[in-house]
C-alpha cells in the first residue's frame, strides 16, 4: 500500500511526464499539493465534501423528514430525540439543515453556471477587443454596478415570482459585473503577451483566441474570485430570506430558516443559531478554500 | 486580418479596472447618459413589476370605488410612457414627486432618511477602516505566521456571518444584559426633538448645540450598529489591505529600501503603504457607499430610520416614485466615489499624470 | 546561398504610438530590404524601435508604409493565411513566448490546428529533431524547462508551418552564453538546412558579428545606416553615433589581443 | 426607564401611512388618530359595544330612524374655536365625498356625495340631525360612530390648507386638525410620531406631556426595550415574545379580541372547489385545534364560524369539526381519492406563513398537494380582489364589529357576482361565491330598525344557511391583538375598536 | 587586499518547499578588499543570494548558514537587527538589477535618496536634501534640482541606475554590491557608470562586489574574479588572467562567446559535467 502510494507520488512528481494525460495529472497534482499544503484550505474543502455527501446521501442520513409537523412538540431544545431540537411546527431541526445542503448546493451550482460564463465572456471580450466595444461592454457593466442590487433582485423576484431559484438568479445577475472587471483586466495585461502574439502569428482568428486562449487564462482567478464570492452570495440569499424575499416555506432553506429563528432567539436560541451555524461553516469552508485555491493557482505568491 | 492598436495602461488603474474619466466634458456626459439609463431602467423595471402599491395604500378590504380612485390619482392608470415622461419632467424641476404611500414629497423623505444612514456609514466606515487596515498590514507582514492566520480567520468569520445574527446577539448582549449601549433607533426616546435639526446628523447637530447628555445618548445609540456593521467591513477591508500590502511587499523596492537601512516599520509604512493608499480610498469609498442600501439587515434589527429600510420598504409595496430617485441616488454617489478615487488616483499616483 | 532576390523590401515604415496630442513615432520612415537566405541584423540602443519593425510586419502593431511587400505579396493591407506560413517570429523572453498552461506537444501542434496542415505528427517530431530536443519533454509544461529549452521550443514551433522567414527578436538576450551558443548554432544549422532568411534584432555587436551579413544601425526609430558586417567590424561605419556604438561595446568588451590568440 | 410624564409607544409602522381620519385602514393609524380626534360617541372600553357619549352629550333616535345629536357645549377643536353642528356636519360630508374608504361606510347605509347635503345637517349650532336614507337599525349606526370614520374635523383649518377642493385631503395625510387630547408635533413614516399634550383639552388635561411612537420593526427588540423599561407599551409583537414577556412581573399583557378573522380561503370558480362536496370535505382536514394553540397562539383564539361567540347571532356547535378520516372520505366520494395540487397565496409574514404552511401539512394528509407562494399585501391580496386564486389565507381588518351585520356582511354577502361587479372587499365576492338566499335575509335584517330580536333572528337563519352550503370561507381563528403594557401604567385601557385613548393614562412606581 | 573589509566563508543557502529542500548557494567562501572583486556565472548560480546574504536580506523562505559573514568587528550572522539596520546602507551599500522596479514609484527620486542619507546621518531635512542634489550631480545628472523632484518612471533606465547608486552612495559606504548593475543598460550608458564606479574604488577605498554574468565585461572591469557554478564556486582568478582558467566551466564559458573580430562557423558548446 505504502509502496504503491509511493510509486504513485514519485509517477506524479517525476520530472519527465510521458503522456499527455500524465502532464495534466501532474499538473492537477501540482495545484493539489500546494493546496493540501494549506490545512485552513484543506479542512474548508472537508466541509465543503461533507456538504455534497450530506446533500447526495440525506434521504438516508436525516433522521425525519424536513416538512413533517408535530405540533405538540414544537420548539423542544435539542436533544437525544431531536438532536439539534426542534422549531416552531415541531419539525426536527436537524432533518431540515441536512436537506438544506441540497438548497445551499443549488444556490452554488446556479450562480458559478451564470456568473462565470456572463463575467469571464463579457471581460474577455471588451479586454481583447477594446476600442467601442469595450467602451460599450464596460459602460453596461457599470450601469449593472451601480444599480442596487436589491433592487435588481426585488425587480426579478416580483416578475418571475417569488422563490429561492429566482432570488438566487437575481442575485447572480448582480454578481457578473466584478467578474467582468476582473476578466478584462486580466485579458488586457495578456493581449499583448507574447505567447498570445504568436498565436496571432500562426494565423488564428480572434475570436479563437479569446476562446481558447484568453478565456482560460482567466478561468483560474474568476474561480477563486467566485469561491471568495461564494459566502458572500449565500448570505445574500440568506438576507433575502430574512426580507422574506426568497426561498418559500416550507423549504428547509437555511437563511429563511434562520430569519424565522430569530422571532425565538430570546427562548429558543436552537432554532435560528442551528440553521445559522451552518451558513457560517459553509461559507467559511468556501473562504478557506478560495484563499487556498489563489495560492495554490498562483504559485508566484510564494 | 490582426490589426490592433496597443495602448498602454497603467498598472494601477488596470488592476481596479476604473474607466477614464479623463476629459472633463465627456466624462460628463458619459455619467449624464449612465444616470439616464439607470432611470430608465429603474422605471421601466418598475412598472413592469407586477405589484400594485394601491393596495398598500388603501389596504386589502378597500372596496373597488376607493381602490379606483386612488389608483387614478396616482397616476397609475396611464400609459408607461406618459408616466415616464411626466417623471422626467419632474425631475428636471428638480422634483423627485411624491411618495405613494404617504404622499409626502421623496425630497423632504431622503433628507431625513440619508443623513442617518450616512452618519452610520460614516462612524462604521471610521471604525472599519481604522482597524481593518493595521489589522491587513499586520497580517501581511507576518504573512504565514500564527497572527496572520488568526487575523485572516477573524476576517472570514466576520465574512461568514450573517449580520443580523450578530445584530441580535450584540443587542441582547451589549443592551439587555450588560445595559452599556443603548437600544434601537438613533437616540433614546424622551431625547427626541430637544436640540434643533440642522444637519441631519444627530451627533453634529448635539455638539452644535452643546447638549452633551443629547450627543452621548446619540453615540450609545450608534455605537453597536456601527460595530456590527464594522465588523463585516473590517472583514473586508483587511483582507484586501492585506493582499495589497503582500504584492508591495513583494516588490523589489522594498528590498532596496531595505538595503540603504530603513527598518522594518520604514519599509511598511513609509514605502509599502504609501503605495496602496490610493487603492485602499477606492475600496473603501466603495465599501462605504455600498452601505447606503447594504445597512438594510442592520436598520432593520437596530430600528434606524434609514436610506435602506426606506428604499425596501418602497421596493416592497411598488412605491416606484420613492424607488427611482434613491437608485438615481446610488447611482449618483456610486460615480462620483468613482470620479473621485479616479481624481485621487492622479492627485495621489505620480505614474498617471 | 546568395541569390540576391529581395524577399523583405520594406519602403518608408511609420509607426506611431499613443492617442492623439500625445504621439510617439517609434518607427520612422525606415526603409530597407533582405535578400533570400540571408541574415540581416538590426541593432540599436534599446527602446529605438527595432522589435516595433518586427511587430509591424507581422502586423501586430498598425503601420504605414510605402512599400511593404514579402515575398513579391503586397503586405500592407491584407495578410493571408499564406503569409502566417511564411513568416513566423521567435521572442525575446522565451519565458512569455510559451503558453504557460500548454505542453511541448500541444505548442506545437497548435500552428498546425490553426492552418489545417496535413502530417502534423510527423512535422511535429521533425521540428522537435531539428531543433535537438530530446522526445522525453513533449510532455512537459513551459515551467519545467530551462531557458534554453524553451527557446527551442519556440523555434521549433515556428518551424512548424514551414516557413521561409523568421524573425527573431534578441532570441538569445535572456539567455546564458553557453546556451546562446546553442541556439545561435542551431539557427545556422537551421539556415543551411532549410535556407532560412532571418531578420535578427540584437543588441550584442559580437553575436551580429557572428550571424550576419548586413546590418542596419537604428537610432530613435531611423536607421541611420545598412553596412556589412566587415565594414562594422573593421572600422567601416560612416555615421557619429554607429561608431559610438562599436567604441563602447569594445572599451569594456572583448580584447583585441585574445582574438589573436583564439586564432592561432 | 421612560419619565414619568411621557409615554413611549413601539410598533411597526409600515402600515401606518395617513393620519387622515377619513382614509385611515390601519391599526396603527386607527390609534394615533384616535388621540389626535374626538369621534361624535364612544365605546366604553370596559363594556365592548356600549356606546358611551363622545363630543355628542346625548343623542335620541326618532321614530323615523332619523338621529339627533346634541354637542357637549365644552367641546373646542385645538385651534380654540368651539365645535358646531356645521363642523359634525361637514366632517360626515366630506367622509362622503372623499370618495376614501370611509365612503364605502356610509355607503351602506344608503348615503352618497348627492344626498349627504339633505341628509346630514346642522339644526342649530348644537344639534347635529342625521336622516335616514335607506332603513338601518340605528344601533349600527351608533356603533359605527365610535369608530374612526365617526372622528369631527375642524373645518376652518382645513379650509387654510385646502387645494383644487381636495377638502384638505392631501395636507390632512400628515397633519391634525381635531380636539383630541394630543396635539401632532412630527410624524415621520416608519420612524416616530411625536404627540404632545393640548393643555386646553375639554375633557381635561391629559396626563402625559408627550407621547411618543416608535417604528420598531423588529418584535424582539420591542421585546428588549420593554424589558429594559425603555418602553411603556409595545405592539405587534410576535408570539414568542408575548409569552416571554408574559413571565415578566413588570409587564403586563393585554389582549384586543374579535377585529377580524383568520380564514382559509377557496375559489369557487376552480373546478375541484367548485364542487360543494370537495369544500365540505376539505372542512374536515384542518387541525383547527392545533392550529389555534400553536401556530396562532397570541394571535387568534378558536373560532368556528363567521360570528364571535359574544355577538348575538353566534349559534354554537356550527362550522369547523376537524376529521382526518371523513376529509378522505369525502374528498374519496368526490372522485378525489388520488388528491389534486393547489396553490396557496399567503403573506410572507406571522402568522400568515406559519398558518398557510400548518394547512399545508394537514392538506397533504388528505392527498391534497399544495404549494405556498408568500409575497406582501400586494401580491397576496391583488389576486384574491382579482379573483385570480386558488387558494389563499388572509385576515380581514376590519376594525371592531359588534353587530352580526357587519361580520356577515364582510364574510358572507355578496349581492352581484358578476366578475366586473367588483366587489372587492366583500370575501364571498372574492370566493366566486353566491348564496342568494343569504343576501335576502341580510337585506331583510339590516332594514328591520325597530326589533333587535328579529333582527339577530335573521341573521342567525343566514349564517347557518351560509354554512350548511359548504362555504368556500373556512375561518380558523379570530384575531387577537395582543400588546404588552409596563405594569407602571395605570388607566391603560385598550379598546376593541383600536381607539385606544391614552389621555387618561398615568404612571407610577 | 592587506585590508580585509569583508570576509566570507562557507556560506550556504538553501530553501525549503513542498517539493523538498533546494541549495541555492553551498559553500561559498571570498575575502574583500577595497578592489573590484567579480562573481561571474549563469543565471541561478547563486550570484545575488550570496549578495543578499551578505546584507542579510535573503527571502523569508530561505535559510543561511555560514562558517562566518564577518564585516570588520561585526559578525553579520548574529547581528541584532538594529546593528544591521545601521549597517546596510551605512556600511554596505546594494544596488539592485532593475532600477525600473527597484525605486519606490510614488517617492520622487531626490527623496528617496535624502531618506537613505537622513536614517544615518541625523540631519536636517534640508542638509538631506542638499546632499542629495549634490550626490546626483556626482553621478553626472544634469538639473539635479529638477531631477530631484521627478518620479522614477519618468527616469530613463539609465538615469534610473545611477539613481540607484546615488542612493547608495550618498551615506559613502565602505563595500557596495552592484548585483548586474548595467546587464540592462546600453552600452553608451554602461560605459559612464562602471567609469564612476572605477571613481569610487580609486579614490574612496570603496570594496565593490560586481556581479555579473558577462564575461568580457567583468574581465575588462574587475580585480579579481569568482566564477560561480551551481552554489559553488568553482575558481577564483585575478582579472587579467582570466584566459589562463584551468577549470573546464569557465573555459567553456570562455569559448562560448561569439567574437567580434573572429569569426566561426560555430560556437563551441559547453558540456556540464555533474561533478563540478
Ligand atoms: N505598445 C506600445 N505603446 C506605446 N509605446 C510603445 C509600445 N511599444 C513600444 N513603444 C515605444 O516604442 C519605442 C520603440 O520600442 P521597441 O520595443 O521597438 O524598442 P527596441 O528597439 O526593441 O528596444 P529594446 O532593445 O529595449 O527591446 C520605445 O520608445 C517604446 O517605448
Ligand atoms: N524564494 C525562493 N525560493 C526558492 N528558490 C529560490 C528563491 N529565490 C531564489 N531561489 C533560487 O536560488 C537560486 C540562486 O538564485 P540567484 O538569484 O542567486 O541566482 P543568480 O545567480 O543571481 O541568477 P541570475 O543571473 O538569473 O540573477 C536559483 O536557482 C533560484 O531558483
Ligand atoms: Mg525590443
Ligand atoms: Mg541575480
Ligand atoms: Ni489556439
Amino acid at each position: 500500500m505504502s509502496t504503491a502510494s509511493k510509486g504513485l507520488t514519485a509517477w506524479l512528481t517525476t520530472e519527465e511526464p510521458n503522456s499527455a494525460r500524465h502532464a495534466t495529472l501532474q499538473n492537477i497534482w501540482r495545484v493539489w499539493s500546494r493546496f493540501a499544503s494549506n490545512p485552513l484550505g484543506v479542512a474548508g474543502l472537508v466541509i465543503i465534501l461533507l456538504l455534497v455527501f450530506v446533500a447526495v446521501f440525506v434521504p438516508w442520513l436525516a433522521p425525519y423528514s424536513p416538512f413533517e409537523q408535530n405540533l405538540r412538540e414544537t420548539l423542544m431544545a435539542p436533544n437525544g430525540q431531536h438532536l439539534l431540537g426542534t422549531d416552531e411546527l415541531g419539525r426536527d431541526i436537524l432533518s431540515r439543515i441536512l436537506w438544506g445542503s441540497r438548497i445551499t448546493l443549488s444556490i452554488v451550482a446556479i450562480v458559478s453556471v451564470i456568473v462565470a460564463p456572463i463575467g469571464l465572456i463579457v471581460g474577455c471580450l471588451a479586454g481583447y477587443y477594446g476600442g467601442w466595444l469595450d467602451t460599450i461592454l464596460m459602460r453596461v457593466t457599470e450601469l449593472f454596478l451601480s444599480f442596487p442590487s436589491l433592487i435588481l433582485a426585488l425587480a426579478f423576484v416580483a416578475a418571475l415570482g417569488p422563490n429561492l431559484n429566482n432570488a438566487i438568479i437575481a442575485i447572480a445577475l448582480t454578481q457578473w459585473p466584478p467578474i467582468a472587471r476582473l476578466a478584462r483586466a486580466e485579458s488586457l495585461s495578456l493581449r499583448n503577451r507574447d505567447h498570445i502574439s504568436a498565436v496571432r502569428l500562426m494565423g488564428a482568428s480572434s475570436l479563437h483566441i479569446v476562446i481558447a486562449h484568453i478565456a482560460p487564462l482567466c478561468i483560474p482567478s474568476v474561480i477563486v474570485r467566485i469561491t471568495l464570492n461564494m459566502a458572500g452570495i449565500i448570505l445574500t440569499a440568506a438576507g433575502l430570506g430574512f426580507l422574506g424575499l426568497g426561498a418559500q416555506p416550507p423549504s428547509p432553506e437555511w437563511g429563511a430558516m434562520v430569519s424565522t429563528g430569530r422571532r425565538f432567539m430570546l427562548d429558543s436560541w436552537w432554532v435560528g443559531t442551528m440553521p445559522g451555524l451552518s451558513i457560517l461553516f459553509v461559507s467559511l469552508a468556501f473562504n478557506l478554500v478560495g484563499d487556498a485555491l489563489r495560492d495554490a493557482l498562483d504559485p508566484r505568491q510564494e | 486580418m490582426v490589426n490592433q492598436v496597443e495602448t498602454a495602461i497603467s498598472p494601477a488603474k488596470r488592476r481596479l479596472g476604473l474607466r477614464k474619466y479623463s476629459r472633463f466634458g465627456g466624462s460628463l456626459a458619459s455619467v449624464l447618459t449612465t444616470l439616464f439609463l439607470l432611470v430608465l431602467l429603474t422605471f421601466i423595471i418598475g412598472r413592469l413589476m407586477p405589484i400594485d402599491p394601491v393596495i398598500a395604500v388603501v389596504g386589502p378590504d378597500a372596496d373597488q370605488a376607493t381602490y379606483l380612485k386612488v389608483k387614478q390619482e396616482l397616476g397609475l392608470n396611464l400609459p408607461v410612457l406618459q408616466q415616464f415622461w411626466i417623471f422626467l419632467k419632474n425631475l428636471l424641476h428638480g422634483n423627485f414627486g411624491t411618495t405613494l404611500l404617504t404622499g409626502r414629497p421623496v425630497m423632504e423623505d431622503i433628507a431625513r432618511v440619508l443623513p442617518a444612514t450616512v452618519e452610520l456609514a460614516t462612524v462604521t466606515i471610521i471604525l472599519g477602516a481604522g482597524i481593518g487596515i493595521p489589522l491587513g498590514v499586520y497580517a501581511a507582514v507576518n504573512r504565514g505566521r500564527f497572527a496572520d492566520h488568526a487575523v485572516r480567520l477573524i476576517a472570514l468569520l466576520g465574512h461568514s456571518t450573517p449580520i443580523f445574527w450578530i445584530g441580535m446577539v450584540g443587542l441582547m448582549l451589549f443592551y439587555a444584559k450588560l445595559g452599556w449601549v443603548g437600544g434601537s433607533g438613533r437616540l433614546d426616546l424622551f431625547y427626541e426633538d430637544i436640540v434643533p435639526n440642522v444637519t441631519g446628523f444627530l451627533l453634529i447637530d448635539a455638539l452644535l448645540a452643546g447638549d452633551m447628555e443629547v450627543f452621548w445618548s446619540a453615540v450609545t445609540h450608534i455605537v453597536l450598529p456601527a460595530s456590527v456593521l464594522a465588523y463585516a467591513s473590517i472583514a473586508y477591508i483587511s483582507r484586501i489591505t492585506r493582499s495589497f500590502m503582500l504584492e508591495q511587499l513583494s516588490q523589489e523596492y522594498v528590498i532596496t529600501a531595505r538595503a540603504k537601512g530603513v527598518s522594518r516599520r520604514g519599509v511598511i509604512w513609509l514605502h509599502a503603504f504609501k503605495n496602496i493608499r490610493v487603492q485602499l480610498v477606492t475600496v473603501v469609498a466603495l465599501s462605504y457607499g455600498g452601505m447606503l442600501e447594504g445597512a438594510v439587515l442592520i436598520e432593520t434589527v437596530f430600528g434606524w430610520p434609514g436610506f435602506g429600510q426606506y428604499l425596501t420598504n418602497a421596493l416592497v409595496i411598488g412605491d416606484m416614485n420613492v424607488v427611482v430617485a434613491c437608485t438615481l441616488i446610488i447611482g449618483c454617489v456610486f460615480i462620483a466615489l468613482n470620479v473621485i478615487s479616479d481624481l485621487l488616483y492622479k492627485f495621489f499616483d505620480p505614474r498617471i499624470k | 546561398m546568395n541569390t540576391a532576390t529581395p524577399i523583405i523590401e520594406i519602403e518608408d515604415l511609420t509607426v506611431t504610438f499613443g492617442v492623439d496630442g500625445d504621439e510617439r513615432r517609434a518607427v520612422d520612415g525606415v526603409s530597407f530590404s533582405v535578400n533570400r537566405g540571408e541574415t540581416f541584423g538590426l541593432v540599436g540602443e534599446s527602446g529605438s524601435g527595432k522589435s516595433t519593425i518586427l511587430r509591424a510586419i507581422t502586423g501586430l502593431v498598425a503601420n504605414e508604409a510605402k512599400v511593404m511587400r514579402l515575398a513579391g505579396a503586397d503586405i500592407r493591407k491584407t495578410r493571408g493565411k499564406d503569409f502566417y506560413r511564411k513568416v513566423q517570429m521567435v521572442f525575446q523572453d522565451p519565458y512569455e513566448a510559451l503558453h504557460p498552461r500548454h505542453t511541448v506537444w500541444r505548442q506545437l501542434m497548435e500552428p498546425a490546428r490553426i492552418q489545417n496542415i496535413q502530417g502534423a505528427e510527423a512535422r511535429g517530431h521533425a521540428a522537435l529533431d531539428a531543433v535537438g530536443l530530446s522526445r522525453s519533454l513533449l510532455w512537459r509544461y513551459p515551467h519545467q524547462l530551462s531557458g534554453g529549452q524553451r527557446q527551442r521550443v519556440a523555434i521549433a514551433r515556428a518551424l512548424m508551418s514551414d516557413p521561409e522567414i523568421l524573425l527573431l527578436d534578441e532570441p538569445t538576450s535572456a539567455l546564458d552564453v553557453s546556451v546562446q551558443a546553442e541556439i545561435l548554432n542551431l539557427l545556422c544549422d537551421l539556415q543551411d538546412e532549410r535556407g532560412l532568411t532571418y531578420l535578427m534584432v540584437t543588441h550584442d555587436l559580437g553575436v551580429v558579428a557572428h550571424m550576419c551579413k548586413r546590418t542596419a544601425v537604428m537610432q530613435a526609430g531611423v536607421i541611420v545606416e545598412t553596412l556589412g558586417v566587415d565594414a562594422l567590424v573593421h572600422g567601416g561605419a560612416t555615421q557619429e553615433y554607429t561608431r559610438k556604438l562599436i567604441a563602447a561595446s569594445e572599451a569594456y568588451g572583448e580584447d583585441p589581443h585574445d582574438a589573436a590568440q583564439a586564432r592561432a | 426607564r421612560t419619565p414619568q410624564d411621557q409615554l413611549v409607544i413601539g410598533m411597526n409602522m409600515v402600515n401606518l401611512t395617513t393620519l387622515d381620519p377619513h382614509n385611515a385602514n390601519s391599526y396603527e393609524s386607527y390609534h394615533v388618530i384616535a388621540n389626535l380626534y374626538d369621534t361624535l360617541l364612544r365605546s366604553d372600553p370596559n363594556t365592548p359595544g356600549k356606546v358611551v357619549p363622545g363630543l355628542a352629550k346625548s343623542w335620541t333616535v326618532l321614530p323615523d330612524g332619523t338621529l339627533e345629536f346634541t354637542l357637549d357645549e365644552r367641546a373646542t377643536f385645538q385651534s380654540g374655536r368651539k365645535i358646531t353642528a356645521a363642523d359634525v356636519a361637514y366632517s360626515f360630508q366630506r367622509a362622503v365625498k372623499l370618495g376614501l374608504l370611509a365612503r364605502a361606510y356610509y355607503a351602506n347605509w344608503g348615503y352618497d356625495a348627492a344626498n349627504v347635503d339633505q341628509k346630514f345637517r346642522a339644526k342649530d349650532d348644537r344639534t347635529f340631525v342625521m336622516e335616514v336614507a335607506t332603513p338601518v337599525a340605528p344601533s349600527l349606526k351608533l356603533n359605527a360612530l365610535t369608530r374612526v370614520y365617526g372622528a369631527v374635523l375642524d373645518r376652518e383649518v382645513i379650509a387654510k390648507h385646502e387645494k383644487d377642493g381636495d377638502m384638505g385631503r392631501g395636507w390632512l395625510a400628515s397633519n391634525a386638525a381635531g380636539s383630541g387630547p394630543f396635539t401632532l408635533n412630527r410624524w415621520n413614516p416608519n420612524d416616530i410620531v411625536v404627540l404632545s399634550r393640548f393643555d386646553a383639552y375639554w375633557g381635561g388635561e391629559p396626563k402625559m406631556k408627550r407621547v411618543l411612537v416608535r417604528h420598531l420593526p423588529e418584535s424582539q427588540t420591542e421585546r428588549l426595550q420593554l424589558e429594559k423599561g425603555d418602553l411603556d407599551v409595545g405592539f405587534q409583537l410576535v408570539s414568542a415574545d408575548i409569552d416571554g414577556l408574559a413571565k415578566n412581573p413588570n409587564i403586563v399583557i393585554d389582549r384586543l379580541v374579535g377585529s377580524g378573522f383568520y380564514y382559509l380561503i377557496m375559489s369557487t370558480k376552480d373546478p375541484e372547489f367548485a364542487k360543494p362536496e370537495v369544500r365540505r370535505a376539505l372542512r374536515y382536514c384542518i387541525n383547527y385545534k392545533d392550529i389555534n394553540d400553536v401556530v396562532m397562539k397570541n394571535y387568534g383564539t378558536s373560532a368556528t364560524t363567521f360570528i364571535p361567540a359574544d355577538i348575538p347571532g353566534y349559534i354554537p356547535d356550527i362550522g369547523n369539526v376537524y376529521d382526518p378520516a371523513k376529509c378522505k372520505q369525502g374528498l374519496a366520494d368526490a372522485g378525489y381519492g388520488e388528491g389534486f395540487s393547489k396553490q396557496l397565496l399567503s403573506l410572507n409574514s406571522t402568522p400568515y406563513a406559519d398558518m398557510a404552511t400548518a394547512i399545508q401539512q394537514n392538506l397533504a394528509v388528505a392527498g391534497i398537494k399544495v404549494d405556498i407562494l408568500t409575497g406582501n399585501g400586494d401580491q397576496t391580496y391583488g389576486p384574491m380582489r382579482d379573483r385570480k386564486f386558488q387558494l389563499g389565507v388572509g385576515r380581514t381588518a376590519s376594525s371592531a364589529q359588534t353587530d352580526a351585520d357587519g361580520w356577515l356582511r364582510t364574510h358572507v354577502y355578496n349581492p352581484d357576482n358578476k366578475d366586473d361587479a367588483n366587489l372587492s372587499n366583500l370575501q364571498a365576492w372574492r370566493a366566486s361565491f353566491e348564496l342568494p338566499d343569504v343576501n335576502k335575509l341580510m337585506d331583510e335584517a339590516q332594514a328591520i330598525t325597530d326589533n333587535e330580536a328579529k333582527r339577530v333572528e335573521l341573521y342567525k337563519q343566514a349564517l347557518k344557511l351560509f354554512e350548511e352550503s359548504a362555504p368556500p370561507i373556512i375561518p380558523i381563528s379570530q384575531r387577537v391583538d395582543p400588546y404588552a403594557k409596563s405594569a407602571r401604567l395605570k388607566n391603560y385601557v385598550g379598546d376593541i375598536g383600536w381607539m385606544t385613548r391614552w389621555d387618561r393614562v398615568e404612571k407610577q412606581d | 587586499m592587506t585590508d580585509t573589509l569583508l570576509s566570507v566563508r562557507d556560506l550556504k543557502i538553501s530553501f525549503h518547499g513542498a517539493s523538498g529542500t533546494f541549495d541555492a548557494v553551498r559553500g561559498v567562501s571570498f575575502d574583500l578588499g577595497r578592489e573590484k572583486l567579480g562573481i561571474v556565472g549563469e543565471s541561478g548560480s547563486g550570484k545575488s543570494m550570496t549578495g543578499r546574504a551578505i546584507m542579510r536580506l535573503t527571502p523569508p523562505a530561505a535559510m543561511v548558514r555560514a562558517e562566518r559573514i564577518q564585516l570588520g568587528e561585526v559578525n553579520i550572522l548574529s547581528a541584532s537587527e538594529a546593528t544591521m539596520n545601521d549597517i546596510r546602507g551605512r556600511r554596505i551599500g546594494l544596488i539592485m538589477q532593475d532600477p525600473k522596479y527597484s525605486l519606490n514609484p510614488v517617492v520622487t527620486v531626490g527623496e528617496q535618496i535624502a531618506e537613505a542619507y537622513r536614517i544615518h546621518t541625523r540631519s536636517s531635512s534640508a542638509q538631506a536634501r542638499e546632499r542629495a542634489v549634490a550626490m546626483l550631480g556626482a553621478v553626472q545628472i544634469r538639473e539635479p534640482e529638477r531631477v530631484y523632484r521627478m518620479y522614477p518612471h519618468e527616469m530613463s533606465g539609465g538615469m534610473g541606475q545611477r539613481i540607484m547608486i546615488a542612493m547608495m552612495l550618498v551615506s559613502e559606504p565602505e563595500i557596495l554590491i552592484a548585483d548586474e548593475a548595467t546587464s540592462a543598460l546600453d552600452v553608451t550608458v554602461r560605459l559612464e557608470i562602471l567609469n564612476l564606479l572605477n571613481d569610487m574604488v580609486q579614490k574612496r577605498g570603496l570594496g565593490l562586489i560586481f556581479i555579473s554574468h558577462d564575461l568580457n565585461l567583468v574581465r575588462r572591469f574587475c580585480d579579481r574574479v569568482l566564477i560561480m557554478y551551481r552554489g559553488r564556486v568553482v575558481e577564483t582568478l585575478k582579472a587579467s588572467d582570466l584566459d589562463q582558467a584551468t577549470h573546464p566551466y569557465t573555459r567553456g564559458l570562455l569559448d562560448a562567446m561569439p567574437r567580434i573580430h573572429t569569426p566561426r562557423k560555430r560556437l563551441p558548446v559547453l558540456t556540464r559535467d555533474a561533478a563540478w
